[in-house]
């Protein structure tokens, strides 16, 4: 079940391999610092046209294969090269300008999405709708020209230092629910938008809360039809190349490094849990090829996702719940892995709760009453 | 990967229409009451209509020689429905005949594997060791005890595994006993020699042959867990969609359906890992460990799900409980197994 | 937190101690023999008045204080004893006849069931009511000096050899739910009454169905008054002597076998878990001393049995699981430990489903909305 | 039992009194901004009007020599509201001193611990094992490093072990770093001694001494961590009761009911094994295995069900998470517990 490469693929996994030998160390993007260093590597890998393989060339792609850019997954968590600072916009937004958006904000967005120019924010949450989008207070009224946007939105990532955001506001304040939403795109630099960074476990502000008071925005900014941001946001929530299908090379480096740091452990109940961590790992990277093969042979990802979702928020937990216990006493010292565990026990959290993904794959999955 | 080919479609629509007619709970009863613990008729047209026990045999010998991928299709209807047959049996000997590569020995034994003559391997000691044997070989002759042979009461061709070599023996002068397990759908025996003579097949070292025969078996044994598991959660789901309790059903319970759908994640992870270590990506022993805890969770979950029903002996949850723990055991535990891929990664 | 035992209670364990040592190994009590073997034995125990140690003496007990009666559980399975062929009149009709019951039912029922001269069978779970006794369906209708019973009783304990049963029935057949019930002793060899086994995984009929047309029941054996069933089988449904304080002995008792089959064992992984469970015995030991302390006290049994029932269902599976896993192959033959096991595995579904009495905690103990 | 005396609801209802008003949440985050990590207020209210560091010093010392019952109900209340305080290790040198009857040592020591006197015992190795000590002696001079060392760096008693015996040293000659761990609400250091001259205190073998403390250390700890554990999950419950999703508070929904009933089970166990540990009808090392792993767990949840503010610094949740990993690893790993009691019963 290896993915089978054919030539140009293999071809273009060498390429990014060895253009990857020179990733750098960079400090926290979640640092003023870290964010300038995070967002000149993106023009780095954009100028070597590596900062999205999958889009079409016109916008800064390659046109690359879903296999492809698996393969350019793999070898990046391989390489442990920096965490891309753009993720919001490459994996989120723009999936649903493919879908969405017009020829017009296709030519204006994606190109400064790709080379970082413009990094962008999600602003999804409210403070009373966590994984429950269909609760949001925030609203967009009409003016002349456009909207106004007010309201409150927050554990938005990356909005502190972010250029652009993009988030579901109510136009149509009779409405309820689901019901009278619209997709909107807005700069987090116009009058009436202000951020304030959620300080997170390790103390950076990774989250930020944004407060929109009668912010404008242009009618060229809506993505979609008014009124049907739902759909529109939820057509792609379940984005093959978004958060849902994570790339496993991410967990078999984690568990690789476990491995490395039981090496001379003989106690054998730890070393089982190594062994389980590892094959959780493996486990997952098969299922994502697995999905992957499905997806070139034209199937589309549903529900699925939840399964992806579920598999590596749990065992993101294990694998470092093992390697706390490997280091004993030590872990106590602030390290990587402690981090790590937090941001770990985060992961059931965040992209729709596990207790979500588990209504949806035992209703869509399985069939089973509501 | 993961999706079948046309003719893999074909051979799997086939068994599964076949078991389903003929193989359904009842029936399944029905044949662990027949003598060998089987129905021979069914096992007869397994093999002459669909030809499931020439699969793992290369063409030369009469057989199919298809690859592991195919034989793991049979297995897992097999497993679906808990049909006992003497193919597990099968594939071990036909694996460890084409690993040994004793041109005499294979021209002599594997067409009548592939044409369902009942074969099976005397291989674990008394304490489930899949390893260089449960027999001494003094003067050409064996002395010992294997235990957990698949078919081995059976099998009408009989090998032995004796100081990292294997031996074909006569059955008719073995000393063979039904071990009755939990596992009413699985054939075990216990087989005794004392100073039987034997004929060795292939080389004085077989060690290697031996675990290449072991990973094969092992490729095989996952499929019929993931099988097993697969009808277990479907069964499962399908109970608690219909049986009510409080006025509504309890599959519609949040918080019974969360344990389903976690069983549905474990289940999809167990066939990855199945079908990875058909075509080789994964290592065995990491299938045998991961199917083997997968089924079992999923069978004990579908007792407790099912309430009082499945601790009566008509309801098939029992059955696939049993399944569950034997096929664990079978071929090494999953925790022989961890321990054998710690080996290879550390 | 050990009992603290008085002088007197320390003379008692020691007489339990002594009597016990007699304790007869006896087939098991779903076969007719066996049945009859349990018998006799309840008559040994009722001579030395250790039958029912909580009872008054008229009724053929000692008067034994909680304390006591928990010493004299403690004892019993510790030596293994037999099985309590009684025990679903001991455990869970008595506590009800001394609470809600006639002078005449006491002096009537009470001294046979002390000497299993007369076994009574529970009549609870209908095919539509398993844990949800609500929604019975077998009914009741008044007769000249009387009742006649109708309907289908099923996962009747004992019920193949047993005398006489107790459950409840519909007399109001316009109430619903839990509404309109009586409870009603019956004879099992009475005109009208059917009983089939059902055969369970180790072939036996410990369960049975009992299918009642037309069975009279004279107004003396109805239990509390009529349309009150409910009230009265829900008011010991905690009760302290049944099966929601399980006797701790029991799971000590097989904790120090799995000790006992761990003593080659080398895996730590293995040996981990056989403490686990030797500390989960104990701290269920522990628990329902603590809680047998607290009724000593004057307090009341109530949600908080609900805990003691999960954590022994699972705790038992913990402990046949890891038997298991220490006789590896050996546990695939036919065993005592893989039929306990699949017993085990029923703990979580009888006596209330631990489903149910999760919602029992998170509802009455945590105050967590419905 | 579990039930507490008159004297002991007292104690307990004073000093969760007191902590109510001066160790909320805010506080506790005050306190750790501190030089020493703690309210050296709050430190002394404590020790003058409730007397908390007098508890395990016996009476002819200027204690109240009282049980470890009673100590576990201040170290409950502590654990409860995650107050940083010199108070364990406070019981952990009284504890050793007690152990090891020099009539000097105590005499000399024993009431200033008594008084409130910060006291810490360097004793854990770099790999964190609570054994024979960390230090070599030479000629009465004590040279080595001990890590973990609960409020090392404010002691002004400082006892350290040294090849199974314990030596009293001056804190101003040994070299003390505040160890910076993820644990912000208890005070670590590390202790180095270079050639640094120490008086022996007890028997030149005080193995069976450093055995008690141990034991009544571990008593003490498990109690913090089951105060710890309650609070966690009564403001989880509060927390599910009060939010609301798709226009149901959370705490209805029935997955979440039922894992903090898990929770609340858990919580109990754990309650029974610390008090047991107590009154000595369980083992310490059963109830520091237990309730580690019990905090950890209820910790964890905590994080999960809370969602998204659970990550945030300005939420306590991350305070009792690192708490409960803190204290796990502290005086032993359940791991370690786990193996200890295994060579009890075997």
């Amino acid at each position: 079940m290896d993915l089978d490469l054919d030539e140009q693929t293999t071809a273009f996994r060498d390429e990014v391999r060895e253009f990857l030998r020179v990733a750098p160390r960079l400090p926290s993007m979640d640092t003023p610092d870290g964010f300038a260093a995070h967002r000149a590597w993106e023009h780095t890998l954009a100028d070597a046209r590596l900062s999205v393989v999958s889009w079409p060339r016109e916008f800064g792609g390659r046109d690359a294969s879903l296999t492809q850019w698996v393969v350019f997954e793999e070898e990046y968590y391989a390489a442990q090269a920096p965490l891309r600072v753009s993720q919001n916009g490459i994996f989120l937004l723009a999936p649903t300008l493919f879908a969405h958006g017009t020829p017009d904000q296709l030519r204006r967005i994606l190109p400064p999405m790709a080379r970082a120019d413009e990094v962008w924010a999600q602003a999804w949450s409210e403070p009373e709708a966590g994984s429950d989008l269909a609760g949001i207070r925030s609203r967009a009224v009409p003016t002349e020209g456009g909207w106004l946007l007010s309201g409150q939105k927050t554990w938005s990532t990356r909005a502190t230092y972010a250029d652009r955001a993009f988030g579901l506001f109510r136009s149509d304040l009779a409405a309820e629910r689901h019901h009278g939403l619209t997709y909107f795109m807005f700069d987090l630099h116009a009058d009436g938008v202000s951020v304030r960074g959620i300080s997170q476990l390790d103390g950076e502000p990774g989250f930020a809360e944004i407060f929109l008071d009668d912010v404008f925005v242009p009618d060229r900014d809506v993505l979609g039809e008014v009124g049907d941001g739902w759909r529109v946001a939820m057509s792609t929530a379940s984005n093959e190349r978004g958060l849902s299908l994570r790339s496993p090379g991410r967990f078999v480096a984690a568990a690789c490094r476990l491995v490395d740091l039981s090496r001379d452990c003989a106690d054998t109940a730890l070393t089982d849990r190594v062994v389980d961590a590892w094959i959780g790992a493996r486990a997952y990277q098969l299922h994502t090829w697995a999905t992957v093969t499905r997806l070139t042979d034209g199937g589309r990802l549903g529900a699925e996702s939840s399964i992806g979702k579920l598999f590596w928020s749990e065992l993101d937990v294990a694998l470092h719940e093992t390697a706390l216990d490997l280091l004993g006493a030590d872990g106590e010292l602030a390290g990587d892995w402690m981090s790590g565990y937090l941001f770990a026990l985060a992961g059931p959290i965040y992209a729709g709760t596990n207790e979500i993904q588990r209504n949806v794959v035992a209703e869509r999955l399985l069939g089973l009453p509501r | 990967m993961i999706e079948l080919s046309d003719e893999q479609r074909s051979l799997r629509d086939a068994v599964r229409t076949l078991l389903g007619k003929r193989s359904d709970s009842t029936a399944v009863r029905r044949a662990i009451t027949e003598p060998g613990g089987y129905d021979p008729t069914l096992w007869r047209v397994l093999c002459e209509q669909i030809g499931v026990a020439a699969l793992a045999v290369p063409e030369r010998f009469g057989g199919v020689g298809a690859d592991r991928r195919t034989v793991q299709i049979v297995l897992e209807e097999l497993g679906r429905t808990l049909t006992p047959a003497p193919m597990l049996g099968s594939v071990i000997a036909a694996a460890l005949l084409v690993a040994l590569d004793d041109a005499d020995a294979n021209a002599r034994l594997l067409p009548r594997v592939a044409a369902g003559g009942v074969a099976a391997v005397a291989w674990a000691d008394a304490n489930g060791r899949w390893g260089d044997g449960a027999f001494e070989v003094a003067d050409d002759q064996l002395t010992g005890a294997a235990h957990f042979v698949v078919d081995g009461d059976l099998a009408e061709i009989l090998l032995v595994v004796a100081d990292g070599a294997v031996y074909e023996v006569d059955p008719a002068v073995a000393g063979r006993t039904h071990t009755p397990t939990m596992d009413l759908t699985r054939r075990l025996a216990r087989v005794r020699l004392d100073a039987v003579p034997g004929r060795r097949i292939g080389p004085a070292d077989a060690r290697a042959a031996l675990g290449a025969a072991l990973d094969d078996a092992v490729v095989a044994l996952v499929a019929e867990q993931v099988g097993a598991a697969g009808a277990a959660l479907e069964i499962t789901v399908g109970y608690t969609k219909v049986r009510h309790q409080f006025g509504r059903p309890i599959g519609s319970f949040q918080a019974l359906k969360h344990r389903m759908a976690d069983l549905h994640v474990l289940l999809e992870a167990a066939r990855c890992a199945a079908y990875a270590a058909a075509e080789g990506s994964v290592h065995p022993a990491v299938a045998k460990a991961y199917c083997s805890e997968a089924l079992q969770t999923i069978a004990g979950e579908m007792i407790q799900l099912h309430g009082g029903i499945a601790i009566t002996w008509e309801h098939d949850a029992h059955l696939y409980f049993k399944r569950a723990h034997g096929s664990a055991a079978l071929l090494g535990s999953p925790a022989v197994h961890r321990r054998r891929f710690a080996s290879v990664i550390e």
